[in-house]
């Protein structure tokens, strides 16, 4: 199998030397939808029409990141790698100018994106280490570049258990959201009983309002999410994986097709993974527009053809999981850390991040911020370089008030705290959580009350229906919410809406209802007095300012 | 001016059931007159609410806007207001029209079911309010007394109570549920 | 269990035959419901009584679980959609950025909500939980083709033309 | 998943000898201990939704379902807190408001178990705004009726009727709030063709929602009892065929 891959790199290689420049034009979702298909297609005309076909290369690639740029288009060239350029706000009319300048050996300057940025320079690329220089659609183009090449380790040189305790080793937390240690619910599910078979679950469910990571990975980079699955199925002692991918995501959809059979024809999934006598199969499940089914007893469910209504844990998956098996259940990006993880050495990835936070974590940057787009970057880095380096700061010179990370099920965090390191543990504490990597930054136009008012009504929308407080606690909290936003409330409503948050994160079936009144609390420990000013008969304070009270 | 408990009760949207059964206490009103004057009531002439009270006694939802007027000043005028009956504890049956537009009421009421002078009144009858609630949604309420209506007993027991300066404990005298 | 009778198609539709391939890929058993039904509304456009009926006697599953699971999940429609489709992002980025009043505006001229078609069937209005453009907030996606920096004038001149192009 | 393995633990401070895969629930009424619930229905999957039965466990803040939860060794489970006692004053009030549950019925008999735990916990008015839905009534069933106004959405009508009689009438449509009850395809109850008229769902139904059609009020009181035999009686015969 080695062999094979060498053999594939080599002539990845070769072939890439035979060209002296390269294009590379991003059509992940965000360029896509402003016609970066159609840049690439004029760029492989144009260079046709000028005869260059030959000398330079043009290929479509996942992700580079700086969506509000885009469409973006990479250029290197051979004989001088210092001087790549990268290209913004390409346009199919604005394409055969970077041609010209690249056959002129010049730069089409006034297109040019400055990479010196801290928003490139800043990140540390695992999970999207691929991302933006292979073509997702190739297999050959993975396995150049080093993929595949964990799970031959895994399969061919380590047992399932050596496996775990690398995964262990490397302090690998659950990126969905709730940062569960990854290698002790694989040790978990590998140490259940198993009345037929274990299954492996890829949560590609991704459903928090503004955040896109995991699609951005599966359609940058599919293999290295199959390639995690597959090492996952090996520790565990399972045969059979599903992802189950939103039904929004076609593209995702289309290329995780691809790649399986790419990957199958290779020999790394499908029987005998690796030539050895491991078998493994993916399957890929799609959602139907349900942000429930990122529970995971509610994705179960969903994927046994069903309502996706949630059960209460214990059992837990990893005992009693799909069809009453043991199922390991580990959301995408957490997939897409395994193979370097293996690849490295599980020490090598506890090297970056913090004591408890380990490696790093890709986030979708969207909001009041100037640089919007998908980022990477170690655990443990302040929110502030997050938000004022790497994303830009605030546009239209106005006021940061508060970050919002965890989507409906986190909270804001004001300004007064963005030394705060970004990891697990502290952002628990600021009342907000990791959450899957939304980070909405707001300015002082976006009234928290609104904020709150917004996550509840999705949460409203997205209760399944089956427990008490989440189905009708959430449409009082909202229409408390709501009157309070209008102005038409009282402070007797206000403790109305507290106790009934109390009650419904106390009393929820599952994370969607218990998690669903963090939004208005952590508003409100923040930024209570903009409540009270909108109260008929609330205290009124006449400084504007509000100064978050430091509560344990 | 004697140094009685000073009652009164008060008819918002309700059938007037509660208030009979009020006076179905019978030769017993005999009992609370002495502890009890009654300043204000739909039984008694005065037109005017008075400056403050000990007790009031409410039936009926708040459905109009003169229910709504209403019940803020007895509530600014009493020390302990008791929703009396499921229309005030409840909104009860004249909540059931909530599902549907106020405009639609008016409609049905004045001009599909009326045989003469089809026409909306917009004088004498005092406009809804969008919603009939119960009277604690509008305004603070110290003791609820349920029941379609409450039984004499039970309102007996509840006045003798409150003269008595005690909280009632309606545990077993009446159901909540309606 | 393995040899069910074959459930025959409600017409000779050629389209049954590839919701029939679906099934067959699932092994026609009931944890194929959803992945039947998304074919189904891919096919037809929407999922209708005939379908329903057809898809529940096919995978063995109660008439009241099929449509349990139909309308429980978003992306499927019971009812024929509009001509065309206008699909508005209410992410988190969207939202602050004015996506409701492009709804209220719509809701306005149109007299539509989120999930309901206009009374000509000319177009569906349908919100998505983020369509993945954040930078380019507000986002609108008319027909498939996805327009940034909505504001309600500009939103408003693109359904206008759907009407012009009659 | 049969476990028989003997534990101790307490309920309310009273010893409990049990087997471990029966549920706290199941145990406190073998011990006499009462406690709330509206999903629950002896003899059917539990379904964990009402969330009435919550219990506190020693040595956690995370409370718990007693349908669905199961003993462990030395356990202390108490069902009777201030705080429990709150939050179920809470979801009696949430349902309150969430359909129509005005009904001169369950005034007059006492028969509604909705009715029965707001009385039991001492409610005496619903804490916060009614939402008012406009609901159908079903009345095309020859011998039943289905108000949705009454419904609590407890899913006892679904349960039993795929469980027990095994034809799967009912399920449940929509999602949230806007969660119905559907016989079939979302038909009239009568037109249903999957329904037996057994009946069974009707008994089950602890509000008025599902009800006898030409029945006195006093008449309209609600019988389970038969429940646990007809599923032990399933038991046995899916034993015979597994054979």
């Amino acid at each position: 199998m080695n062999e094979q891959f060498e053999q594939i790199t080599a002539k990845e290689q070769a072939a890439a030397a035979k060209f002296d420049n390269a294009v590379h034009v991003c059509v992940a979702a965000s360029c896509l939808s402003s016609q970066s298909d159609k840049v690439l297609e004029t760029f492989q005309q144009q260079l046709k029409e000028n005869g260059h076909s030959a000398s330079c290369q043009v290929k479509g690639v996942g992700c580079l990141g700086l969506c509000s740029r885009g469409p973006l288009v990479a250029v290197s060239h051979r004989d001088r790698p210092e001087s790549s350029e990268l290209y913004q706000h390409v346009t199919p009319d604005n394409a055969p100018q970077i041609v010209a300048a690249l056959v002129a050996g010049e730069t089409a300057a006034d297109l040019v994106c400055a990479t010196d940025t801290p928003f490139f320079q800043r990140q540390t690329k695992i999970v999207l280490e691929n991302s933006g220089h292979i073509d997702p659609e190739r297999i050959e183009e993975y396995v150049a570049a080093g993929g595949y090449q964990g799970l031959l380790t895994a399969v061919t040189e380590m047992t399932p258990n050596d496996v775990i305790d690398e995964v262990m080793r490397s302090g690998l937390r659950g990126r969905g959201g709730g940062g569960y240690p990854t290698g002790l619910k694989w040790t978990t599910v590998a140490k259940a009983d198993a009345k037929q078979r274990k299954y492996v679950i890829c949560n590609a469910d991704e459903g928090d309002p503004g955040a896109f990571m995991d699609r951005s990975v599966l359609e940058s980079d599919p293999h290295r999410v199959l390639e995690g699955m597959t090492i996952a199925g090996y520790a565990i002692g399972a045969d059979k994986g599903y992802i189950y991918v939103r039904g929004e995501y076609p593209l995702a959809v289309a290329r995780l097709k691809k790649a399986i059979n790419q990957a199958r024809r290779l020999g790394v999934l499908g029987s005998g993974v690796c030539g050895t006598t491991f078998n493994f199969q993916i399957e890929i499940r799609l959602g139907a527009g349900a942000f429930v089914c990122g529970e995971e007893t509610a994705l179960i469910a969903s994927v046994e053809g069903k309502r996706g209504q949630p059960r209460p844990r214990p059992p837990y998956p990893a005992e009693y999981g799909l069809w009453g098996e043991p199922t390991l259940i580990n959301n995408v990006e957490t997939f897409a850390n395994v193979p370097p993880i293996i690849r490295n050495g599980g020490d090598w990835y506890a090297g970056m991040g913090t004591a408890k936070s380990k490696g790093t974590k890709v986030f979708a940057l969207a909001g009041a911020i100037n640089n919007t787009g998908l980022i990477e970057v170690p655990m443990g880095i302040p929110l502030r370089e997050i938000v004022y380096e790497i994303g830009g700061g605030v546009p239209h010179g106005r006021v940061l008030k508060a970050v919002q990370t965890g989507g409906p099920s986190g909270g804001c965090i004001p300004e007064a705290y963005l030394e705060t390191p970004v990891d697990y543990e502290s952002l628990q504490q600021l009342g907000s959580i990791m959450g899957s990597g939304g980070l909405i930054v707001m300015d002082e136009t976006s009234n928290m009350v609104d904020v709150a008012r917004y996550f509840m009504e999705f949460c409203m929308t997205e209760s399944c229906g089956k427990c008490v407080p989440c189905r009708v606690g959430t449409v009082q909290m909202y229409h408390l919410l709501d009157k309070i936003y209008a102005g038409q409330a009282t402070t007797k409503e206000l403790a109305l809406l507290e106790k009934l948050c109390k009650m419904v994160r106390e009393t929820s079936l599952c994370g969607l209802g218990q998690t669903a009144p963090n939004p208005v609390n952590s508003t409100l420990r923040y930024f209570r007095q903009e409540y009270l000013d909108l109260l008929l008969d609330g205290e009124r304070v006449t400084a504007v300012a509000t100064t978050p009270e430091a509560q344990p | 001016m004697s140094n009685k408990t000073k009652l009164a009760t008060v008819w918002l949207d309700g059938c007037s059931g509660c208030h009979m059964s009020f006076l179905d206490i019978d030769e017993r009103l005999v009992d609370l007159a002495q502890l009890a004057d009654l300043l204000y009531s739909p039984l008694v002439d005065h037109k005017t609410f008075p400056d403050m009270v000990d007790v009031t006694l409410v039936e009926g939802a708040v459905s109009s806007e003169e229910d709504y007027e209403k019940i803020q000043k007895v509530r600014a005028h009493t020390k302990i207001l008791v929703s009396l009956g499921d229309c005030a504890v409840t909104a009860n049956v004249p909540g059931m029209r909530n599902p549907f537009k106020v405009a639609a009421l008016y409609e049905r009421a004045y001009h599909e079911n009326a045989q003469l002078n089809q026409q909306i009144p917009v004088q004498v009858i005092p406009p809804l309010r969008e919603m009939s609630v119960p009277v604690h949604q509008v305004v603070a309420v110290d003791v609820f007394v349920p029941g379609c209506p409450p039984s004499a007993d039970t309102i007996f027991f509840v006045l003798t109570e409150l003269l008595n300066g005690r909280k009632p404990d309606l545990t077993g005298r009446t159901r909540f549920g309606a | 269990m393995q040899n069910l009778k074959q459930i025959d198609p409600p017409s000779d539709d050629k389209r049954w035959r590839i919701v029939q391939a679906t099934m067959r890929r699932n092994g026609h058993k009931r944890s194929g419901l959803i992945e039947t039904l998304h074919t189904v509304q891919e096919s037809f456009g929407f999922l209708d009584e005939e379908s329903l009926r057809y898809v529940a006697f096919s995978l063995r599953t109660p008439l009241s679980q099929v449509y349990g699971v139909s309308t429980f999940y978003h992306l499927f429609s019971l009812k024929p959609a509009g001509k065309h489709s206008c699909v508005v992002c209410t992410g988190t980025a969207c939202y602050i950025k004015g996506t409701p009043q492009l709804l209220q505006e719509i809701q306005e001229m149109y007299g539509i909500k989120p999930g309901e078609t206009t009374e000509d069937g000319a177009f569906s209005l349908l919100t998505a939980r983020c369509v993945g453009s954040c930078g380019l907030a507000p986002v609108a996606v008319f027909d498939g083709e996805v327009l940034g920096n909505q504001t309600p004038d500009r939103t408003m001149e693109t359904l206008r033309r759907w009407y012009d192009d009659e | 998943m049969k476990r028989s393995q003997i534990i101790t633990f307490k309920i309310d401070g009273q010893d409990i000898a049990a087997r471990e895969d029966e549920t706290i629930l199941e145990l406190a009424r073998q011990n006499g201990i009462r406690i709330p619930t509206l999903c629950y229905l002896e003899s059917v999957t539990p379904w964990g939704g009402c969330r009435l039965c919550m219990v506190e466990v020693k040595g956690t803040t995370r409370l718990f379902p007693a349908c669905m939860t199961y003993p462990q060794e030395g356990m202390e489970v108490s069902t009777v807190t201030e705080q429990l006692t709150t939050y179920r004053k809470q979801v009696l009030d949430l349902l309150f408001a969430e359909r129509n549950h005005v009904c001169s019925v369950c005034v007059s008999n006492g028969a509604c178990e909705l009715q029965g735990l707001a009385y039991e916990l001492g409610m005496t008015h619903v804490g916060v705004p009614y939402l008012n839905p406009s609901l159908p009534l079903d009345a095309s069933h020859p011998y039943f009726g289905l108000d949705h106004n009454r419904c609590i959405l407890c899913t006892r009508c679904v349960r039993v009727c795929d469980e027990i009689e095994g034809a799967h009438t009912w399920d449940v449509m929509g999602r949230g709030v806007d969660a119905r009850i559907v016989a079939d395809l979302n038909q009239p109850w009568g037109e249903a063709i999957s329904c037996t008229s057994c009946g069974k769902c009707v008994q089950a139904c602890p509000t008025g929602a599902l009800f006898e059609k030409g029945k006195s009020v006093a008449e309209m009181q609600k019988r389970h009892e038969f429940l646990p035999y007809l599923a032990l009686m399933r038991e046995g015969r899916d034993g015979d065929s597994e054979q």
